[in-house]
């Protein structure tokens, strides 16, 4: 994706591709049977081996990025990820390692980041299932309870990667605005229920707080900064899932490029068809552009500038809205094919689709920028 | 119409009473189930006992000739027929029971040799026979003459090889209508030949395909050389593009027997979406709803313009078709997109096994089949291009060729013309 | 339009067709200086004489329809116009002459409606210039003067087709809701200002109200019935503006379909390439759409159907924002030749443009589709 | 680069202070003056009396060859000067300057002989000679190569007939350089010529268009017999097209010469105007301006990817700026449309001769421009699908036959091939 990219990033990226590749090729891609609790937790110790978890977290932390652009790295390697539809927490453990490095209390820095950093446990951000214009903290009511910590309860629904034995960044409402916490995800009280999904590459649940009791030194953050924070993570979640989201389309254009040049109707390669060939021109367009704002945010985000924030609104606006378009395209120009269970082109259309939907919509990030902007 | 046919009220009134004494009263949990849902061998045989009792009652094939089975009588007959039977339990042989009494049963009729007409249409309307198409390839979709199947004659047999693909509920038939190419010297259109093939014949694999939203309606079949005869030719040796033809009016006509009725209820799928989700207050959730209805109120109209413009026009240009085909193509899948905007995350993932709440993510995954089968979007622009508005044809590589050339040539495509 | 059109239907259309096509030729619609007071006076007094204005109104106030179905009957009219691009205040003075009829007490129905039927005088309606979800009645207000009468100060914009000499229905808030009045153009305290448009067929004016007193006799309707009457013009006034939106789509992709048919470029008509053939066969689609919709709104309103209002709306939406459509693919099929000011194009994108903008644009429509469907 | 340059840096010096010493410092009130709004021959006189002392000074033509008038140093040394000027007053010819010493000029210099560039080259560069194309025509405008002006010879003469169009500012212009097909029996692109014209010569017939947005900055031409000699021909007789793709080549450079900064601020001029109609809280006027927003954003990025990979590849591929151009032409038709949709009725009429508020029906006309000039949107993705992704080439008919025959083909266009 970035012509940019140093040699150092580049044996980073290399080396990211041979392990996916061996680890998670389609087959096991395809199947969730084979991705159980014994996959993920390999997957995820290898991943961190090559660094995955640790280019958000600063050194003093345990962490470190190649190039000094945290957000960068991690963008270029979720957009490797995207590309190969793999699964696993990444999005998740990279968002809640970066919250812990920035408002995380001594406990959570010693105790639960550097489990994250080295793969030994993964985390997911237990937003509200935001769509339209609705606030992340929504879904769970925390009280405090006069020893600085809280207690929370409701449910968020649709939580991406949650996984057995991992952590939970939970964003819920309190009478003083938004609070958060970092809680075990089999601690007393949480409940997690796995869900169906559009998209067979990814895990849901529903993470259900039955008057979960959270210590003090588990809560990131307070009142006054809280807010900030999670702007921060959203930004950085919309950055590395547009990421991802374009490394899907990259793929599921490429299948579909060379699809219209082999395939014959009418006595001519399908590609030689100005109906054709005019969608397949827009659509490489949209990746050209997807591509372009999505390295601008990572760019941005990942060197402290303030303008990271809207940024990452309009990369994932503008690549969430691309991306569907391209998989609808895609889909027509695939033809009956695309309808059959064993091609590709749904795995890459449910992919992108939650792409699109999680972390805020392309409408959602719309509204975001505004209030950014100050309008 | 002959001047001794039953006049259709006279007709009405004695189906009426046939259908009384005969068949048993629909019960409401039945009502639901649509067309399409018929997927086993048991509700096969189920619906084939009662189309029995229909054929032996006089009520099956009631527009098909008397000599082949049927009762001889009219369209307007054969509906007050359905219109009576309408609160009753008739046969429902699914998918496969709409092609085979409609688009193959009639190709039959109007093309095959009388032999074969006594051979099968009477067993057809018995419903000892159900059909479905070997026609679709992987390599022959849009490009409906591009078939590539081919059929060797050997003595007085024929030797058919290839792979087909897209026919409908395949699995549960017992014969197939297959088009094969019989002359790869001639244009494309002219060295086809339509054969009758059991289904269990030697040689035949007929395969499910697992679809994207996890049915398996569709089949795939792989012929390898399989051996029918002479007797088992429907219409002429290369002629088949003259039976094709007959087949998609069928085909097309089949699809609007079901007339809906105005949808005048806001999108009530969406409203319920947006209620389940909380969102609708959300303007952009508000906008959404009333786009997608908008639009199933405009195509309602539109279809109904269009059935008017082909009855009350002499002489009629069943091209214009192509609107609603297009339009069902381009507002489906918009519809489907509208309805994961709305339901945001929540449509994305839902409680296991909860189909209500799997239902946008359902219809997102089919929202394309329209665009698709049966003439793609594309396909329907040039025929409205082409045929309604009358603009200039797009270049025509394969129709004055033979077709072994037209393949050589599309091999080495290179754009150079002349 | 329409095929079903009765014969007294056709006679009256055809007998439209010549006096539109004598009286107001393309030159004069192309010369806003040639369609002075004078003219504008000729025009509508002879349009009158076709029974242009008496379509809505019932037969015992002077007024009367050929099918029965008045709002039919004008919508086929709406749709000639639009076709030839025709100015005056043909929506309004309809719009006005069916509030009238309904609401209007003994005097107005007596004085003005008998002018507005003969073509001596036009009426405007001035409402808000609403884009978005914006009341009707904003912009100026109301209150009461004891007596039964009104005092109305404020400014309306973009009010389309003042004419010298005629009427005006003002929409105003009041404490108790919308109230509605009809004012002479040129009464005490009414300013009319002209304004410059995109739209080069049209007339736009501001109108000023400064502390305009309205008798008790103008006064439309009373608290209770009012936002009721406000709704039924709006489906009027966009039912028979969609109705010249489609006669101005059909025109325009007439002329767009036969310079794709002749224009000749890398030897081939142009029309041959699909870029162009299937941008063309869409927008075809999209004028049969509107064709449809259109009418079945005309039907339903004008037969006291329930569902008029809703149809009104959902045709006004589908309408609107497919001109638009329409009107970017034929400037985009004509190319350079479109952009002189002497291609007819640019008359009719202007036109289809203030079409789907005025009296509610397709967002607003949207919304109170919504509402009429009770949610 | 010869040994003997000047260092760009010591120029840099040397032209700062030369620019001191005879350049007025630009006042704030010509900054906003844009490209194009010189409209008036009284400023083309004005912009030669500076070019001139620009000339006299040697910073005219700084890159074009010694021998010619010119400097005969680089575009580096060009650019070091722009810059050291950027706060003065420097010759503004508008268009057709920019045309003149841009696309004309390096084509002249590439391709005429050294008589013609001795005779024009320093004319244009002392500002007494402003130049325009004579290129496209009303039946050709995508297709490039289409072009019907006539030219015969006879003796030593060559005359010239036919009509041009969208010739920018040659009512301002002194001389034309004119495509003519000097030859009709061999395939398009070999048939052309290219002359220099003058803009009085007898023949010549110049009318300003007059454009849907107001404007008249473009010119139609009609040649009737023009007579030019053999010494006014660019190039060589049947080669024009090599002089043609120079030519594309410095026009497409022309429009990048100002680079973009980031847009940062959310869409001013469509917040400011939300603000002024009230809508600056409505949802939907909100997510239309963050629309707008995030496409300038994301088209500003794209152009810069685009830059860096024709910057850092061994081997650049311009085809890909036609993603710039595609975009360009995609979105700014869009941002236009989202405007009027903010300003609603008050974008549709404003108060009587208020630019401001007239601002967005403005930019609406002016929408389609960059969609249709200088390569159709259509033409961009073809470029695109054929140059940059490697898709089958779109059959040609006009590339291998005699122009004539071409002709007299599409007029009986029926489709066949073969």
């Amino acid at each position: 994706m970035d012509s940019d990219a140093t040699e150092d990033q580049r044996a980073l990226l290399d080396v990211s591709v041979r392990f996916m590749e061996e680890t998670c090729p389609p087959a096991v891609v395809r199947d969730a049977e084979r991705r159980d609790a014994a996959f993920a937790a390999g997957y995820r110790s290898q991943a961190a081996e090559l660094g995955w978890f640790s280019m958000l977290v600063p050194e003093a932390l345990g962490g470190g990025s190649l190039s000094g652009n945290g957000v960068l790295d991690a963008a270029l390697i979720a957009y490797l990820r995207g590309g190969r539809l793999q699964p696993g927490a990444f999005v998740g453990t990279n968002v809640v390692a970066d919250a812990i490095a920035r408002a995380g209390g001594a406990r959570l820095q010693a105790e639960v980041l550097p489990a994250l950093v080295a793969g030994e446990a993964s985390a997911a951000w237990a937003l509200a299932a935001t769509a339209g214009a609705g606030s992340p903290a929504a879904g769970v009511d925390a009280r405090t309870d006069g020893t600085g910590g809280l207690v929370l309860s409701g449910a968020k629904t649709a939580v991406l990667d949650v996984e057995p034995g991992g952590w939970l960044l939970v964003t819920a409402s309190s009478p003083d605005g938004p609070v958060q916490a970092v809680v075990a995800a089999d601690a007393p009280g949480v409940g997690i229920v796995a869900l169906d999904s559009l998209d067979l590459s990814r895990r849901f649940s529903e993470v259900r707080l039955d008057g979960v009791v959270v210590a003090a030194d588990a809560v990131l953050g307070d009142a006054g900064s809280t807010a900030a924070l999670v702007d921060h993570q959203l930004a950085v979640a919309a950055t590395l899932l547009a990421a991802e989201c374009v490394g899907a389309m990259d793929a599921e254009f490429a299948m579909t490029l060379q699809y219209a040049k082999d395939r014959i109707a009418f006595g001519r390669p399908i590609g030689s068809f100005q109906a054709i060939k005019h969608v397949l021109a827009d659509t490489s367009l949209a990746v050209e552009m997807s591509k372009a704002i999505t390295l601008a945010a990572a760019r941005t985000l990942g060197s402290q500038d303030d303008h990271g924030p809207a940024a990452a609104s309009m990369a994932k606006a503008l690549v969430g809205d691309s991306a569907i378009d391209l998989a609808q395209n895609c889909f027509q120009v695939f033809g009956g094919i695309g309808y059959t269970w064993e091609h590709d082109q749904h795995l890459y259309l449910r992919r992108v689709t939650s792409d699109a939907g999680l972390f805020g919509d392309a409408a959602w990030h719309r509204e975001h920028l505004c209030q950014l902007s100050g309008i | 119409m002959n001047d001794t046919m039953i006049d259709v009220e006279d007709f009405r009134r004695e189906a009426r009473a046939w259908i009384a004494a005969n068949l048993e009263p629909r019960e409401r949990v039945r009502a639901g189930r649509v067309v399409g849902e018929v997927t086993t061998h048991e509700q096969i045989d189920e619906a084939r006992a009662l189309q029995r009792k229909l054929f032996d009652g006089g009520y099956a094939g009631i527009s098909y000739p008397a000599e082949y089975g049927g009762r001889g009588l009219t369209p307007a007959h054969e509906q007050a027929f359905r219109e009576e039977a309408a609160g009753y339990v008739t046969p429902d042989f699914g998918v496969v029971g709409v092609v085979t009494m409609g688009a193959i049963g009639r190709s039959i009729a109007e093309h095959a040799s009388p032999e074969f007409c006594r051979r099968h249409i009477p067993a057809i309307l018995r419903g000892d026979e159900m059909w479905c198409q070997f026609y679709s390839e992987p390599e022959a979709g849009s490009d409906l003459a591009g078939i590539r199947t081919r059929a060797t004659r050997d003595g007085d047999r024929w030797v058919i090889s290839g792979s087909k693909i897209w026919s409908s509920g395949a699995y549960l038939a017992d014969w197939a209508m297959c088009l094969a190419r019989t002359d790869w010297d001639v244009p494309k259109h002219r060295g086809l030949t339509w054969f009758a093939i059991p289904c269990d014949a030697k040689g035949v694999t007929i395969r499910q395909i697992r679809q994207i939203n996890g049915g398996a309606e569709f089949c795939e079949e792989f012929l390898d050389e399989v051996e029918v005869t002479e007797d088992d030719i429907i219409g002429e040796v290369n002629r088949g593009w003259a039976v094709t033809q007959t087949m998609l009016v069928y085909e097309r006509g089949a699809g609007e027997t079901a007339t809906p009725t105005e949808p005048r209820a806001l999108a009530p799928d969406l409203v319920a979406l947006a209620r389940r989700v909380g969102r609708i207050e959300d303007p952009a959730a508000r906008q959404a709803i009333a786009r997608a209805h908008i639009n199933d109120y405009a195509q309602f109209h539109l279809g109904r313009r269009i059935a008017d413009r082909l009855e009350h026009s002499h002489n009629p240009d069943h091209a214009v078709a192509a609107y609603s085909k297009l339009a069902a193509g381009v507002y489906t899948p918009l519809r489907a997109r509208l309805g994961m905007e709305i339901g945001g995350p929540a449509a994305l993932a839902w409680a296991i096994g909860d189909e209500a709440e799997g239902r946008p993510a359902l219809d997102y995954l089919n929202g394309r089949r329209i665009s698709i089968a049966a003439g793609t979007n594309e396909v329907q622009r040039n025929g409205i291009g082409e045929r309604v508005l009358g603009l200039p044809r797009e270049p025509s590589f394969d129709t004055n060729k033979a077709f072994n050339e037209v393949l050589r040539n599309a091999r080495n495509w290179d754009g150079k013309v002349g």
